[in-house]
């Protein structure tokens, strides 16, 4: 799938609760708790996005001229953000990654989740995966 | 009841939905709301008499000058200050106490000298410190607390020596809202003649105070978590230092001559308050102080001291609730955690259901490390707060624990 | 006309009678008056979205965060700076002058060190380096002026030496209206690599200011200085000071991690703004830029010239008055005086007859010295004054000069 | 006289000016420029009252159980408040001058002269005149 195609997925998974944001959070708190993102091995202090309150922990990998990102974070809201970045974004080239615009987070309207000023180093993890894949380009 | 109504119908900002829910507004330790007496205090100066002070020879510039030395004036009152000069306008608590501590680094501190702060002093009372520490081979001791996060009064003779040069507390913990007993560390400072710094940031709000039966060096606080504007603060200082306090932000009205060859200072609180002062925010804080005095700083104790009990009660009752510092003795602060969760998803699904929370370690990282903790969640009391908006907050936290766990 | 009048409507405050008389205010270089689009936006902030910022997860901590930064941008944008972490807020700009100082003290300057300033600076950019030369050695060098009161360029080649560290220069005379000539500094400064820092206390309010071209190391201003609250200012820092200068004022906010042992600092603007800052004088100097570029800063800077040159024009038909720093390159200030009187006495008729003037020293005694005055008086324009104004203030100064004669 | 009764003066001889107070200021600055107040060899540093822009000098002596005052001030208006206050105050005895309330200021619409605010020195020189007078009596 392509990140559209998956970001579309993602869409339409959250459509089903329509205004319930009870029921999105609900389903955004099982996303964070269904897997163990990161090899524990890799929640390293230099890996560590620090944001004000909640931690995220990144680590990315070139497959096969994929792009591989594995992550964690210690709260639960913020982990299963995270996995929803980490499941469109993963698995794709470079380029495409760089391109991504993450429009998803706001149609399934989570958006205040990713504002700057939010305290859970979201936006520093983004801006952190896509300059790793740019790093993979060059 | 209809007087609590009539309270809050001077807090517009109150009646507003957050997500389609009633805001719950309990994050007053970060910073209170302002009633409409405030609000208005600030344009009507702005719309009538905003002039630039002192040495103006027009009317505006007398009219603002009034304005801004009557604020003094009222300010002074309030915490019954004998001399208005010893009242100083800083830009906040935080600006307060850098002043007092760039002043006393000039001509009172030596290197090797030892100051002492209590373990839950928020870093605003810790940083300046430290860098000056860091800086001039000074020593920072810290006071201790107990098992149950209040202060350790009889671990404090043994931290101090005769280097011991202040004791820089504060008087209402910002996180866990205990009150500390001014009266027992101020036996142990004047036994050995040692000048005492009050953070009043978070007991200003909450309870009256007199400053001349308090009796210590330094008191500071903000306006901003007491009704007033942000950007305007008090240093108060006792009359020795009212003189001994050495200029360390000198500027315009600041001074009595200058030349590049000698300048010759201001006597008074002038001395402290360089270049154009924040006319606006000391008329605001005075507006604010009316308002207290208006409903009662006693009252306003009272009422908040019925709301934490309320509050510990029910959240007691919860089982996941943890909370910290769970004395009695304490003004209208809980800090808690809900077991195994994170202090940050709990305080967002709470925002969801409109109610505002602080979560985090609250600028005391060094409290947090003696609790143990990543954060805590803190709900924190206005006299606007009520009975029904705690019920509201116990329900919707149930609520929230369910999500989560 | 009609624009001007539209102007006029949005400052309230200018329709008020003293003494009887339609006020004329005069005295714009002290502070000016705030458009109701300033005064509004402080009273919409603390109606809706009042709430400490930074590290808040509920919505209005969010809200207060976003109007906060956005503030920063605005003010960024406005003054060209690349990377708006290096816009800081500071209270004004004595207090930027003030962390600027106390920062090079702590890393920068040295005994024996020495600061080049000019005859014409504001006590706010003499006394703190002063107060550091008499504390640490340091030694200030003062560019003479010309017998037009302008700089005298040439003279400064030869104050400098391989101690020099630092220029620190006013952009426009708040007493005499002189424009420094910013170009002449830099390239002197450039050549011994040494740092310039501007005061554009008095510039900010008058001309167009792009810092990514000015190219200097400091520059600093105040927001009530140009239609923005008191209690707010602009500490801008070329991106090697971003990183460079000390910490001086240390506080809540400013770090990533404390513990008694050690603080990490934060990056960027954060470490200089400790503490709760002014939140809403912050929003309301964004909204005093917003209502600057409404109108466009050249066309202040062109209507303020024009209202210069005819008030110039008129009063050097007064045999009676001189006229300081007569130089055509000026912004929006004349200081004169009447022969024989004291400026006291004439700014207490005029203000008797409703206009309000600045007189006495305005905070630059040295240059008071060598003009060798007492003090002037002090007539400053906004963007809301009109050549009529003008002529009712020549109409009056001659009836004071016959009272006073 | 008492100083009652030169107060009452005062405002008799200003209430002629009724609304005109371009009258009052030209009176006052007569009042300035009629007399040198204070012998040269008195306005020395220490007998200087600063105000922020105008100052003032007094001299206070004790002579026949009265206080004479003599003063001046470098600008003219202040210098007719001067003078107002020397006349009302000079020649009479310490225990009436420290009780004297100057109310005649606020009659004859001069107030604002005595405003704490005002630049001019005047109010710190009433305070001196009146514990230069408290001095004589102990
Ligand atoms: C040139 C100059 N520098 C500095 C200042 C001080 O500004 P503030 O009083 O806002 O700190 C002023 C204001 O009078 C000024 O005109
Ligand atoms: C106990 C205490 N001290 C100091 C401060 C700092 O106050 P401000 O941010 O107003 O400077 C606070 C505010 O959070 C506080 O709670």
């Amino acid at each position: 799938m392509t990140i559209q195609e998956i970001e579309k997925e993602i869409v339409e998974e959250f459509d089903i609760f329509g205004d319930d944001w009870e029921g999105k959070y609900e389903h955004l708190i099982d996303l964070g708790k269904s897997l163990p993102l990161i090899k524990e091995e890799f929640k390293t202090e230099d890996r560590i996005i620090k944001g004000c309150q909640s931690r995220v922990w990144l680590n990315s990998e070139l497959k096969e001229g994929n792009v591989v990102y594995t992550a964690d974070a210690d709260a639960i809201i913020t982990k299963g953000m995270v996995a929803l970045m980490v499941r469109v974004l993963s698995n794709h080239k470079p380029e495409d990654i760089v391109k991504a615009d993450l429009k998803f987070v706001d149609t399934i309207g989570l958006k205040e989740h990713l504002s700057p000023t939010r305290a859970n180093g979201l936006v520093s993890m983004i801006n952190k995966m896509k300059a790793d894949a740019l790093a993979f380009i060059k | 009841m209809k007087e609590q109504n009539k309270i809050r119908d001077q807090f517009p900002i109150l009646n507003q939905k957050i997500n389609g829910y009633d805001l719950v507004y309990f994050d007053n330790g970060a910073t209170s709301q302002k009633p409409l007496s405030v609000i208005e205090s600030i344009s009507d100066y702005y719309k009538n008499s905003n002039s630039n002070i002192h040495r103006g020879v027009h009317t505006l510039s007398r009219k603002a000058t009034e304005l801004f030395e009557q604020a003094r004036k009222t300010v002074a009152q309030h915490f019954n200050v004998k001399n208005d000069q010893q009242v100083i306008f800083t830009a906040g608590t935080t600006d307060s106490i850098n002043m007092v501590v760039q002043g006393l680094a000039k001509n009172y501190l030596q290197a090797g000298d030892e100051i002492i702060l209590s373990t839950y002093e928020h870093h605003s009372n810790i940083l300046p410190w430290q860098l000056w520490a860091e800086e001039n081979g000074g020593k920072l001791k810290v006071i201790s607390l107990l098992d149950d996060q209040t202060i350790d009064y009889a671990a404090i003779p043994a931290l101090i020596s005769s280097k011991t040069k202040l004791i820089a507390i504060t008087h209402v913990s910002n996180t866990l809202g205990l009150i500390t007993d001014l009266e027992k560390i101020k036996t142990i400072a004047q036994k050995n003649n040692i000048p005492v710094l009050v953070d009043g940031a978070q007991s200003a709000p909450h309870m009256p105070i007199d400053l001349q039966k308090l009796n210590v060096d330094f008191f500071v606080c903000s306006a901003h978590k007491m009704y007033g504007p942000t950007g305007i603060g008090l240093l108060y200082l006792s009359e020795k230092w009212l003189k001994d306090l050495a200029t360390s932000k000198p500027g315009g009205g600041t001074i009595k001559t200058v030349s590049f060859e000698k300048t010759e200072y201001a006597d008074g609180a002038l001395r402290f308050e360089p270049g154009t002062p924040n006319i606006s925010g000391a008329i605001g804080f005075a507006a604010a102080i009316d308002f207290v005095n208006l409903v009662g700083i006693n009252a306003i104790f009272d009422h908040e001291h019925e709301l934490v009990q309320y509050a510990q009660k029910k959240m007691s009752e919860i089982p996941e609730v943890i909370i910290y510092g769970k004395s009695n003795h304490k003004a209208g602060v809980i800090s808690f955690n809900v077991e195994g969760q994170h202090p940050f998803d709990v305080g967002t699904l709470l925002d969801k259901y409109g109610i505002a929370v602080r979560t985090g370690h609250h600028c005391t990282q060094p409290l947090m490390n003696c609790l143990n903790v990543q954060g805590t969640v803190r709900i924190s009391f206005a006299i606007y707060n009520t009975k029904e908006e705690i019920d509201i907050f116990i329900e919707k936290l149930v609520k929230v624990i369910k999500m989560l766990s």
